[in-house]
């Protein structure tokens, strides 16, 4: 899960950026510690040595000096920051080889739900997708926010009930990958990671072909079933009844998740508790 | 110690200023109060002023309830409005008579700002009645959350309004045109003022500007 | 900082205080800030029921309209003026607005781009 | 009868909280008996609970933030030790109470710690430094003091009777909505920081009024010390930035007890207006914390540099700069909610533009230091460990600002890593350099300077042993608030900083160490010159601990550059010219006005939390008595007569005046 070893083109500008942030601001930022401590030491009050100059309270040449460092600094890293939002918005689109991956994800309490619309099926808590080609993710939440992230694919992006994020990601080498939520959303967020497997674009058709074959459906009922409360340890897939459901569900035609149940209204809950460990 | 006394030279004047007219001291007790009860207003615009963009935000998701200018009635709001102009008008003049220690014109002034304090209370009371009779009450829409809000937040400014006014003009029944007393007369004639100010905007964003289309 | 040129530091009032005038003087000032108020109400509430003026240029007006019924209040009923008595109480009341009008346009801004951002219901139902 | 509170409130199955609570409730009642049994009661009562004197209120501020510094600590232990056992396990902590414990300590570091921390110093210096006798409402303070008290009993007595927040320390929905958190932990949250809060702002307006309005003859503005600048600068945030929060928990509590829409999921509420507006209040309050820390290291830089501050207009320019600046930066905190390339790029930008400042004030200690004669006292160190630690939180600072980085690194471990970076080493660093520094002239006795030393370099190098760990976690993709985890790359990260935590207690241990061995040795350490450290601003022209009026004559300031001038010409005020006339002084009275209601703010808050509706109108009903009360008392003020004034300030400057010749001949 290393961010400096990415294995997509956002993840790798995203790192760049911030690799070359670090260093832009280490040129100045190395020499003033140093200052520090050289200055510290050198004009400690037993270095005979060192010239008292205590009239030495203002130059307008040093103040020029400190003003157009930071200022600087900041309009070179402005000028970064402003091409970098608008080339790696999370929306903007990141050409891929051959056909683009539909997907939407929904997070649940609390696991991830992938629904691929286009291929007809459902996965939970595995995200398989195509090397080298364009995914294009739609988010949304079955109740509180999550954040959707895959630290090697890059750009983070939140998911909230009744709102519709977009992400464009692309992931370039095949292999497992893992993929988690960013935003604190319950007992269970600890287990809201999931894998992310990254195959070659061939064998990508198999694996949804062998996936539809599945006996379990994914439809309204089920889905209801699985948005209440609780920590998935499998992984399991589904064959999706409606493509239309991630629709029915970001416009809150399917009502928001319950939460924990009321019994334990007062006091300490314990509700997910059980269900975490 | 041996600083000292080059200090003195050395600093006298680094920065060139030329003429500088020194600070008088501590300002006078008036000013102080009056000067806290100011930031303390500038406060309290900025808390609606969060209630002022949440209305915004929310104005259009009437989750397939009313619209504004379904359930706003313009006789009612600028009764209201009047009510409230007139009321600071009278605090003015109440202002004035404590400043010339004038118990009578005092007494006239706070009463009639009173009732029609009271009154404007009433008419929005009785609108906010009316629509949770309805069923357009705040839990029925994020519009109508924002709504209610607002306008009663102003309420319930008003309100603290009318009960400060009663224990203040108790105090002055009680023990004269005292300094402090005259004191807490300004503050309450800017907190009335300040609240006849936020009252404009209420009526002009949400009942004016929410009726038309 | 001004004290350090010209004002005549010492010369402060409180907000909501006034120079020294007689009664008649100031009750002639709360007059006027009466009759200019109530002008100003009845124009709004005038304009918002019209149809003599052209309609999208409504919000505008009344904006304008607000602003100036806010600025009389300021003016004749808390004795804001722009002497150099008032400069703590003017400076106080700027950094105030500045606020508030960071809060609310930040927020509508944002809000506005967010929502853009994430098609809300009505929108990706009249995609299907 | 009593709303929703019953016997399943109290935590019997869970030992942590139970055992805690007992230590706690123990060391209470043991504290109380000790100081009825020796008779100390009247004492507490009418010297400090009911005491309006700045200084002691600053005192009790500071106190009560330091024991909440131990509970936030050790909530921080307990933290650090769940995920360094909880690699594919479930640690010790079980989520439910792991989940509070984090909530909390953030809840309570910020605004039980922090806050009253710098509010303490502010209260005690402050008006020290511009040469007058009291801030200008000092009953007004006595209440903010234990209004902000209150909120802190409240969230303690969370651990005890039902729960706190499970939801991180801004509580955000929907997670916090009724339906997603119906126990009372929210209601603990959003009722004691709203009661908090209104002390906060009570004592933000009673600074800013301060500053603006209370100043000695001749303290013109470009003649106060930094100290008040920067206390200036954060006061007039709190004014501007409290109601935010106010206006926010409002809302949020309106969702949760009348079923209001404003960010609920359903019936068109908005959870991103929260985030937007919770965060309007957020990022100021970051520089309400930290500009008050500038101004102590600007005091204690140019103190024992010997020199004056370098660059002082450029610093005052910079303060309000940062003053300024800081309300248009809040978007950072999320920018990757998706709010589109230019909203990101603007607020990215903008929140850069504050390193400007900032850096400007890093470079205008360093001149200071430059031609200094530079004395390592305890302060001077927290100081310079500040810069440099400071500089690192910087960096990432930026670095988080450049919205390409941030899609990376939001949430991250390396986010808790960059603010605790700047909470720790500017806020905390600041704190603990204004401690050292003015604690003799809170008390008259120096602090023990070896135990010092060793709590500096502790928790120097416990932070960085602590928190570069977290930095690389989260350059490994780990996020904040896991109770658990399966990634084997983060554990060793994990071990190390639980080691580092060690390392910071132990630091923090000498520091309690230092504060009892100081005490013991308090004849050897007496400061009977009311200027130990040579200082340059007017706190030092009195004598230590100063005399309830302060200063017996408001000291006259000459001379346009402030600092060492004033300090030379007040010195010699005091010390050689021939006393004028002594005068009356009258000073405030005390009150209790502030205990009680606060007492009926606990009672209230206490009562809304739960449900219990009479109560709540009781409290409502005794507060707005008390206030009714302290408004019809007819003498706020007793007067000191000049006889007494004479006397106590005359044993001050002969005690002083032979120091000051004793020092002559040296």
């Amino acid at each position: 899960m290393n961010l400096l070893d990415p294995q997509g083109p956002v993840a790798a500008a995203n790192s760049t950026i911030l690799v070359d942030s670090v260093f832009i601001m280490l040129v100045i930022v190395v020499p003033t510690i140093f200052a520090i401590l050289a200055f510290a030491f050198w004009f400690r009050a037993s270095n005979p040595r060192a010239r008292f100059q205590p009239a030495f309270v203002y130059s307008g040449r040093v103040e020029m000096v400190v003003w157009a460092i930071p200022a600087l600094t900041v309009i070179l890293l402005g000028g970064v920051a402003w091409i970098g939002s608008h080339q790696l918005d999370p929306a903007a689109p990141v050409p891929g080889t051959g056909n683009p991956v539909r997907i939407q994800a929904v997070s649940l309490d609390w696991k991830w739900l992938f629904i691929y619309p286009d291929q007809r099926i459902a996965t939970v808590n595995t995200l398989t997708v195509p090397a080298g080609a364009e995914l294009n993710f739609q988010l949304t939440s079955s109740s509180v926010m999550n954040t959707f992230f895959i630290p090697q694919l890059g750009s983070m992006i939140y998911t909230m009930n009744g709102m519709v994020t977009k992400l464009n990601l692309r992931a370039d080498n095949e292999g497992k990958l893992q993929g988690l939520s960013a935003h604190f959303s319950g007992d269970g967020f600890p287990d809201m990671m999931f894998d992310v497997n990254v195959i070659s674009p061939l064998a990508f058709p198999d694996w949804v072909a062998s996936t539809a074959k599945t006996d379990a459906v994914l439809n309204e009922d089920n889905y209801k079933k699985l948005m209440q409360q609780g920590v998935e340890k499998g992984r399991p897939t589904y064959r999706l009844e409606d493509p239309r459901l991630f629709d029915l569900i970001a416009t809150q035609h399917i009502p928001p998740g319950p939460g924990p149940e009321l019994a334990s209204e007062a006091g300490p809950t314990h509700s997910g508790g059980h269900d975490a460990r | 110690m041996t600083m000292t006394a080059t200090a003195g030279h050395a600093h006298a004047d680094p920065h060139h200023i030329g003429v500088v007219i020194e600070h008088p001291g501590p300002a006078p007790k008036r000013i102080v109060t009056a000067y806290g009860f100011w930031i303390f207003l500038l406060s309290d615009i900025v808390m609606f002023s969060c209630f002022f963009a949440a209305y915004a935000v929310l104005v259009g998701q009437t989750a397939d309830g009313p619209k504004g200018s379904e359930i706003f009635e313009q006789g009612n709001v600028a009764i209201e409005t009047v009510c409230l102009l007139l009321s600071s008008f009278t605090c003015g003049m109440a202002s004035i008579a404590a400043d010339v220690r004038n118990r009578f014109w005092f007494y006239l002034g706070m009463a009639v700002t009173c009732v029609l304090g009271l009154i404007f209370l009433v008419l929005e009371f009785r609108e906010f009645a009316d629509l949770i009779v309805r069923g357009y009450g705040p839990s029925r829409s994020a519009f109508l959350t924002a709504f209610f809000s607002l306008v009663g937040c102003h309420g319930l400014h008003v309100s603290a309004g009318v009960l400060w006014l009663l224990t203040m003009t108790a105090q002055v029944f009680a023990k004269g045109f005292r300094a402090d007393i005259l004191r807490r007369m300004m503050c309450f004639a800017l907190f009335w003022h300040a609240l006849d100010i936020i009252w404009v905007a209420v009526f002009s964003v949400v009942y004016l500007l929410g009726s038309g289309t | 900082m001004s004290d350090q040129t010209h004002m005549p530091a010492g010369h402060d009032l409180a907000p909501g205080d006034e120079e020294q005038h007689s009664v008649g003087a100031r009750i002639l000032g709360y007059v006027v800030g009466l009759v200019l108020a109530l002008l100003l109400t009845a124009t709004s509430f005038f304009i918002a029921g019209t149809d003599l003026v052209w309609q999208p240029s409504i919000p505008v007006a009344l904006i304008v309209l607000a602003i100036a019924q806010m600025g009389v209040h300021l003016v004749f009923f808390l004795h804001i003026t722009t002497g150099p008595d008032n400069t703590n109480n003017v400076l106080a009341l700027a950094f105030g607005l500045l606020v508030v009008f960071l809060v609310v346009g930040g927020s509508v801004w944002i809000m506005a781009h967010l929502n853009a951002n994430m098609p809300p219901m009505d929108q990706i139902m009249m995609r299907q | 009868m009593l709303g929703k509170l019953d016997w399943s409130a109290i935590p019997f199955d869970q030992p942590i909280p139970l055992i805690a609570g007992a230590v706690v409730l123990i060391a209470i009642l043991a504290v109380l008996i000790w100081v009825v049994a020796k008779g100390h009661l009247p004492y507490l009562w009418h010297e400090w609970i009911t005491s309006v004197d700045h200084k002691r209120i600053g005192v009790m501020y500071i106190l009560l933030a330091s024991v909440m510094l131990l509970r936030g600590g050790s909530d921080a232990i307990m933290m650090r030790i769940q995920q360094a056992v909880a690699y594919q396990s479930q640690g010790y902590l079980p989520p439910e109470h792991y989940n509070q414990i984090f909530s909390a300590h953030g809840t309570i570091m910020i605004f039980f710690v922090a806050m009253p921390f710098v509010i303490g110093l502010m209260n005690l210096v402050v008006p020290l430094q511009l040469g007058v006798r009291d801030v200008a409402f000092p009953t007004l303070n006595s209440v903010g003091f234990w209004l902000t008290a209150t909120g802190a009993l409240l969230v303690n007595l969370s651990l005890v009777i039902g729960e706190f927040a499970r939801t991180g320390w801004l509580a955000f929905p929907p997670l916090s909505e009724l339906s997603y958190s119906p126990g009372v932990g929210v209601d603990y949250y959003a009722w004691s920081l709203q009661i908090s809060g209104v002390g906060t702002l009570v004592a933000g307006i009673n600074l800013v009024t301060t500053v603006l309005k209370l100043r000695t003859k001749g303290m013109n503005y470009l003649r106060m010390p930094m100290f008040c600048w920067t206390t200036l600068a954060s006061n007039l945030l709190i004014v501007a930035a409290f109601p935010i929060l106010t206006a926010t928990l409002a809302m949020l509590l309106l969702d949760r007890y009348l079923g209001f829409h404003f960010f609920t999921n359903e019936a068109g509420g908005n959870v991103m207006m929260f985030m937007n507006l919770i965060w309007a209040w957020g990022h100021p309050e970051v520089y309400i914390l930290v500009l008050p820390a500038f101004g102590i290291f600007s005091e204690v830089v140019s103190t024992f540099s010997g020199k004056a501050l370098f660059g002082y207009r450029s610093m005052v320019l910079a303060t309000m700069a940062i003053c300024v600046v800081s309300f248009m930066v809040w978007l950072h905190h999320f920018f990757t909610m998706g709010a589109g390339p230019d909203v990101n790029a603007i607020f990215g930008i903008a929140s850069m533009i504050i390193a400007i400042p900032t850096g400007v004030k890093i470079y205008n200690w360093l001149f200071t230091m430059y031609g200094g004669r530079i004395r390592f006292e305890t302060p001077m160190l927290w100081s310079v460990g500040f810069m440099v630690t400071f500089i690192v939180g910087g960096l990432t600072g930026v670095l988080l600002a450049v919205p390409p980085a941030d899609f990376m690194l939001h949430n991250s471990m390396f986010l808790v890593a960059h603010f605790h970076n700047v909470i720790i080493g500017g806020v905390l660093f600041g704190a603990f350099a204004g401690f050292e520094y003015w604690f003799p002239k809170a008390f008259g006795f120096r602090l023990d300077e070896r135990w010092g030393k060793a709590g500096f370099w502790f928790t120097f190098f416990g932070f960085f042993i602590t928190f570069v760990p977290l930095y690389i976690a989260g350059m490994l993709g780990m996020t904040r608030r896991m109770q658990h985890y399966d990634v084997a790359a983060w554990r060793p990260w994990m071990i190390v900083a639980a080691v580092g935590m060690a390392v910071l207690t132990i630091g923090v241990i000498c520091q309690i160490v230092q504060l009892v061995v100081s005490i013991r040795n308090r004849e050897a350490l007496r400061d009977r010159t009311g200027d130990p450290w040579d200082g340059r601003s007017l706190e030092w022209a009195t004598s230590s601990p100063p005399p309830v009026f302060n200063f017996a004559f408001n000291p006259d300031v000459r001379g346009e550059d402030a600092y060492w001038d004033i300090k030379a010409s007040a010195k010699q005020q005091s010390v050689d010219a021939d006393r004028p006339e002594y005068q009356d002084i009258e000073m405030p009275r005390n009150s209790p006005t502030g205990f009680v209601c606060a007492f009926f703010a606990t009672l209230m808050g206490f009562a809304l939390i739960w449900h219990i509706w009479w109560m709540v109108i009781l409290g409502g009903l005794g507060a707005w008595a008390t206030f009714v009360v302290f408004a019809w008392r007819d003498h706020d003020e007793y007067v000191i007569p000049a006889e007494e004034v004479a006397a106590i300030d005359r044993v001050n400057v002969e005690e002083r005046r032979g120091l000051v010749s004793m020092a002559g001949t040296v």
